[in-house]
């Protein structure tokens, strides 16, 4: 079982969605977060009073898949992601120790 | 590029302030000697809230000519002034109650991009509208626009009624009640391209439209010698100069900008619709204003107005959310409100001439109209009119245009016209014609507009300046920082 | 059977609909041939606006007849139309306010669900009232209900008064001035039972209470002959008619449907105070409306309850927060809010009968009682009184009604009474009277319309459904996509 | 310690309170027997709405004091009534608009807090107020301070009109339009020292500054006698009184309780500019009345001030707004939200004298000057002034007050005076008398009761408490739980 | 020291920790995210604009325990959050490799 | 490559984004979470019914490092967290598998 963490812009989410839908991965947990990184930020402005915004709007997708789809699901993710520009977002990823669907108890990959 | 274009904006902002500030020692003496006594002429019987004035008191005008012949200047009714001051804060609160309304139903990142569409109009229009806009709209002048005598308001008096408009107020409250009407318009546009206009053409946009577009319209409606009035046309309180000009433009508008960055495709769900609902909440209390207001007086025009205006909003409220129901299983929210928008456009030509069942059918066929223009009419023709200015005001206010000359009756207001279900079917066609000027009109005029500004200063944002919402990119702000 | 039953409701909304235009043709004629001139009698002393009229003006009836007896009809008087005219759009903007103010102490996923209940209120209410309500409620008929001769507003005429009610200001004003009483009242209910109940039982529950519990106690305590009128019951402005009724109703409800689900285990706070306090504060503006137009004129009688209804929200806020404050340690700014709006249920039934140092009094007592009642009663007694509509409304509007019957005084309202602090203890009976029969009439036959609706179409959502939220499962929306 | 002292609070609170219930059977009789008939004389000609009755009528005495003499007592003005009804209305709502301008500008965490100093003082002024603040401003005294005359509104009739102040209108409406300016004058001070005042010492230092610093400067202003009124100085509806008292003392407050924790170098973006938007709206509407009713009559001199309230607003927004444009790159709404509140508060002093071409340069310049004042002299002097309350409402309405030295001219308003550019130089130099006065009055004053109240409450909260937020540790509640 | 990340229904969090601090592990981060899987979406509709919505509210309980600690709370878990019905989520879990209190610096299990 | 999750007091976040800037770090992913721990609640009062509230505003930065990196990066953040006040918050990381620069499709240290 590997944990792909996703960040990506918050307009590709129902994309993502879709296509990994598709591939029959239902399973994921979304959170909103903002991320810095090579993409250029912005400036406000309150009253005269400066603030440099570094952190953007993005979304991180979370999704736990058994370890053979692992690739698979990166090259759908960048499929359903890539517009070429930078702030596209990132993949991180690391194995799990285990799962448990609360619900029934089931550990492992049965717990998906 | 646009930075030049910002240099020379700012440039003519403080040019036109200026300018106007030339204006002022002239005008020193407009509250003319002949005010400060006029009051106490009040007891003369003749200009007592008459309880059947029409918006523009044509046909009045004999009959109170006599009583202004007498003194040197007719006097101002208090109880009609006190009206007509209540009913022009309700109009303007009814601007910050739009922004609402459409800001709940953007998306966060365009929120205050969407308020500011709506309270900038507060600023230009109130400038532009003192210093040329009121004199072009109601000054003297022929059947097409009005003339220039109250340019920088001279002669606009503080005191003394005009003797053509609202001759129981006076002339400077009518001018400002007017300027609501003149501010809201534009705003209401806002909602057809929203989310993709840059400001600084948004700005350049309205107020030429508004000079261009809704003045010579407002004149022909109500203006002194203005075609449509001289034809009988009915506009109660301005289905064809407020919401038909703006409605129509709208949509000529947003297929000239085209659609959303990914619309349909990307969710574009409104952002806070509790938002969309208390400006549903400030633009129905503030209607009363603009419907009321309308009769100019504390009579029985104004009960007849206020209580349409109820009645229309409450029924279609129930008309749209129940055919939702029927259509799609569920009563919505957003729904509820955009019932009462239609029903309140609709009825807003019809207030002060149609009875209280009048009021219900009016309310009722436009709530229905709308919901179906809104629900099944966009998406199969497939503008991106994003927040349905078109579907609601441009349609509504037509349907409101049209019905009015099925339902109107002299027997509520006798300055009025019978209609269709009075035995005067010529009044539908007398009402067809209005509309379909102003269709015509402000499609071919407020297009023309969109063009040059287009060419110009480009009417839209980039893609990425899109992408990251209009708050950060044109105004260098967060709506929400929580 | 869900289903069919929406489909029933669509269709029985659009027969009432369709139902409501057929009687329009034969209503034509409702703005009377009599109507125009009659303002030109203005100059007649008779009507002009009677400083101390009671909501009703019984006692007034044969001062004014006799200047009746002349002119065909009293003329109305401009003054007073304006300030009613200005009420009724306040005391509609409450309705929105109330939705503000639930909105925000019930949890984000029904955030949309309560805003729905008051807004179709605005809707439904509107529609029953202009073709039946009105009627019923103040159409001729004996001590216990109106008549028929209102129906769709037959006769109700927007330029004359009617001779009983609101002697001085156009019929129709009266009229849409107490629909915004009938519109606001059962939507207060919705606070008792939020966050649980189905839309579609709402919709019919408050469609026949309406007709069934509100109707008849309007007519009791303000209709011509009503026999909570005539028994010397003082009720300004709808402490009876609007508060005890729908608080006694609601904690009726509240019990009937049950707590709600994980109440109180689980966490349950409010989602947005800040959206709470702006309700509160608009309801306290539009209050003055509510009290303050209930003296039907711009006269001494529209200022003292307009200062007594802000003396008495300004004291209660006070008094709750002080007591808040030295019981739990700290000050809350939803205590200020409760202590407001108890406040200004308290002098609600006072308003116009008392000085300025009773409503000082009323303020404070009935800030402080309904504290207890809210913080301490409810949790002991166990009953999810969710939003407080009992707690604030039900105590509040009791405690309102029997303090005026210690505070009232005819220095202020020659047309009111003497209370017990001015040598009249037998008027706390009489208004022990009237409250008592509206507790009894309003949880007897509010109960019974519950029991008939959970009957057929079950009060109650699925569990599922309450999880999820109303929002969600009973109109297909979200409040917030942030 | 805090402990005690919360118990002394709660204690005073409810002596006070029970204190003025044992006031009020002496006041039994406050609706005097003469009372009720006194609106019959109403045909009598001269007090209907004056045309240019200044908002304290000394000049115009004579004339009326003649028609006085003959009926016992003189009769109120419906019209007028209206109007001042509306207007208090409408001033009473921009103390909830107060607070979402200045709760939209704060970090999440101490919105409520912020809501609080608002809502509070409708509660604690308003007691004040009706107790003994109204007849220290306006009872009789000498040029200091008024007397003792009014204390529990004793004499304060419903019916009839003083015959100094408000001559057309019941004397308790006067006495409650005054309460909305004294309502809304302390709150506008919390926007500087914003998200770190104890709510208990902000309690007690508004109280104390209302009767100490408010009290007699609107008494100087506004009060029979008062010494700035007899010298001549112009303040048509509060430059001085509200604004500038509240400016300066807002300053020496914020630079006495120090910065906020983490300012400048932490992120303190606020937290719902859309909140501040509306807040605006609120403002703007309300100030119709605050102005507008200032008139205290439904006259020409109401639409003056109406009118010029609305020019200056807009233009100040343009004039905000294009000067950021040029000058930083992005308009942004809240410049927008700014300039309007700037241009507000600069047209106060002047709207009843000038015309609406002086309104339009008073707006223009008063925008422009508060821009700098907030965007450049606050970040190099180095205060934290939190949400601009000097900037904004000191130094606006300091350039109104002299602004109107220079535009003010008799023919807008024959009670007023001819200003500089009207040949009368010598206007200015008296403006600036009353706003030295002010400031020197308000800074000392104001001062002293802050340094009072930091020696025994403390005004400033614990740093960690400061850090979780003023809503948990002051008041125990989150303003969203989302 | 693993930790164990807790996907579960909004209502259950009061329930959760109050039995977690039973154990005596009151150290949580809580967010809030919302989650796609078997449970099934709703519709929206907004002027006939059709949303199928599959992401639902859920609440993101990150606990980070002792080793031996790691059954013990799974058993808890389900016994506070168990509702039987589809969504009442999962715990996924790995081993940490550090951790840091950032007041004293303590590393490893004296940092939780 | 180490992922470091950092909760921290909300107020901490400009100044450590600045101090990580400074070391080159621009990259991270901030999520606004609540925290409980050893540091005390609130209770709230809604009209009398009472919360004790243990979960408190805390700030989440997570930033992937390449491993040799980790120690500098926590004396970093201790630098510009520390207020030696209870609830400063905490440090947990561990080693990823692999990382992903959706825009590009760089792996590993690359795709930081
Ligand atoms: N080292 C990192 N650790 C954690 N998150 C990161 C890191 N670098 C980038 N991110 C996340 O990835 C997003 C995109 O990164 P960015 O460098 O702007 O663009 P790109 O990935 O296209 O080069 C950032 O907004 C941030 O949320
Ligand atoms: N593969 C996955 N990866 C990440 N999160 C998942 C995954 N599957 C489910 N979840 C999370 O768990 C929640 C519950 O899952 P669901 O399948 O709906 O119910 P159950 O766990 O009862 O079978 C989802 O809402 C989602 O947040
Ligand atoms: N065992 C844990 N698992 C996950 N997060 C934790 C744990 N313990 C603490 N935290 C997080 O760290 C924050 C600070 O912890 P706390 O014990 O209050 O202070 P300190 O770290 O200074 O001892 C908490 O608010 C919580 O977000």
């Amino acid at each position: 079982m590997t944990k792909m963490e996703v960040i990506i812009r918050p307009e590709k989410l129902e994309e993502l969605q879709h296509q990994l839908e598709e591939m029959g991965l239902t399973g994921m947990t979304v959170t909103e977060v903002r991320g810095a990184g090579r993409q250029a930020g912005y400036v406000e402005r309150y009253r005269g009073l400066e603030y440099r915004v570094r952190l953007l709007p993005k979304v991180k997708v979370e999704v736990v898949v058994p370890d053979p789809m692992v690739e698979d699901v990166v090259k759908t993710i960048r499929n359903a992601c890539l517009t070429g520009e930078v702030g596209d977002g990132k993949i991180f990823m690391w194995k799990l120790d285990d799962a448990v669907r609360i619900r029934t108890g089931d550990r492992g990959n049965e717990a998906l | 590029m646009l930075h030049t274009f910002r240099r020379h904006l700012t440039l003519a902002g403080c040019v036109l302030t200026l300018l106007s500030f030339g204006a002022f020692p002239a005008l020193a003496q407009d509250a003319a000697p002949g005010a400060a006594p006029a009051v106490t002429t009040e007891s003369a019987p003749a200009p007592e809230s008459t309880p059947a004035a029409a918006p523009t008191t044509t046909e009045a005008a004999p009959a109170e000519a006599a009583a202004e012949a007498e003194p040197a200047a007719p006097a101002a009714n208090p109880a009609d002034t006190v009206w007509v001051l209540v009913s022009s804060a309700l109009v303007l609160l009814m601007t910050p109650g739009l922004a609402l309304f459409y800001g709940g139903m953007v998306r966060q990142k365009n929120v205050l991009s969407t308020f500011m569409q709506s309270f900038i109009a507060m600023g230009i229009i109130t400038v532009l509208w003192v210093v040329v806009g009121y004199s072009l709209a109601f000054g003297k002048g022929n059947a097409l626009i009005g003339g220039m005598d109250f340019v920088g308001l001279a002669g606009v008096s503080p005191e003394t009624p005009d003797d053509f408009y609202g001759t129981t107020i006076p002339h400077q409250l009518f001018m400002v009640f007017q300027l609501m009407f003149a501010i809201i318009t534009p705003a209401l546009m806002s909602g057809a391209f929203a989310e993709r206009m840059k400001f600084s053409a948004y700005l350049v946009f309205i107020s030429v439209w508004s000079l261009l577009v809704y003045v010579p319209i407002a004149h022909w409606v109500w203006g002194e010698g203005g075609w449509l009035l001289d034809m009988g046309a009915l506009d109660f309180a301005g289905g064809t100069v407020v919401h038909i000009s703006s409605g129509i433009t709208a949509l000529v508008a947003c297929i000239m900008i085209g659609k959303r960055r990914g619309y349909p495709s990307e969710e574009q769900r409104p952002h806070n619709l509790t938002m969309t609902l208390l400006g549903t909440g400030l633009l129905w209390f503030g209607w009363y204003g603009f419907n009321g207001g309308s009769s100019l007086g504390a009579n029985g025009l104004a009960v007849t107005a206020f209580v349409n205006t109820h009645i229309a909003a409450g029924v279609a409220t129930m008309a749209w959310v129940l055919v939702e129901w029927a259509q799609r299983g569920k009563p919505t929210a957003l729904g509820a409100a955009s019932g009462a928008v239609a029903g309140l456009v609709g009825i807003t030509p019809a207030a002060g001439f149609v009875n209280p069942m009048g009021a219900l059918a009016i309310g009722a066929i436009t709530g229905v109209v709308c919901y179906f223009a809104v629900v099944s009419v966009k998406s199969k023709l497939g503008y991106d009119d994003s927040l349905d200015t078109f579907g609601v005001h441009g349609v509504g206010g037509t349907v409101g245009a049209l019905l009015t000359g099925v339902f109107c009756t002299t027997s509520v207001n006798s300055l009025g016209k019978d209609g269709l279900l009075y035995g005067n079917a010529g009044q539908v066609w007398t009402q067809f014609v209005g509309v379909a000027a102003t269709w015509i009109y402000a499609a071919i005029i407020g297009g023309l507009i969109l063009l040059v500004v287009d060419k110009t200063i480009g009417l839209r944002v980039k893609s990425t300046d899109e992408e990251a919402g209009l708050d950060l990119t044109q105004h260098g702000e967060e709506g929400y920082v929580m």
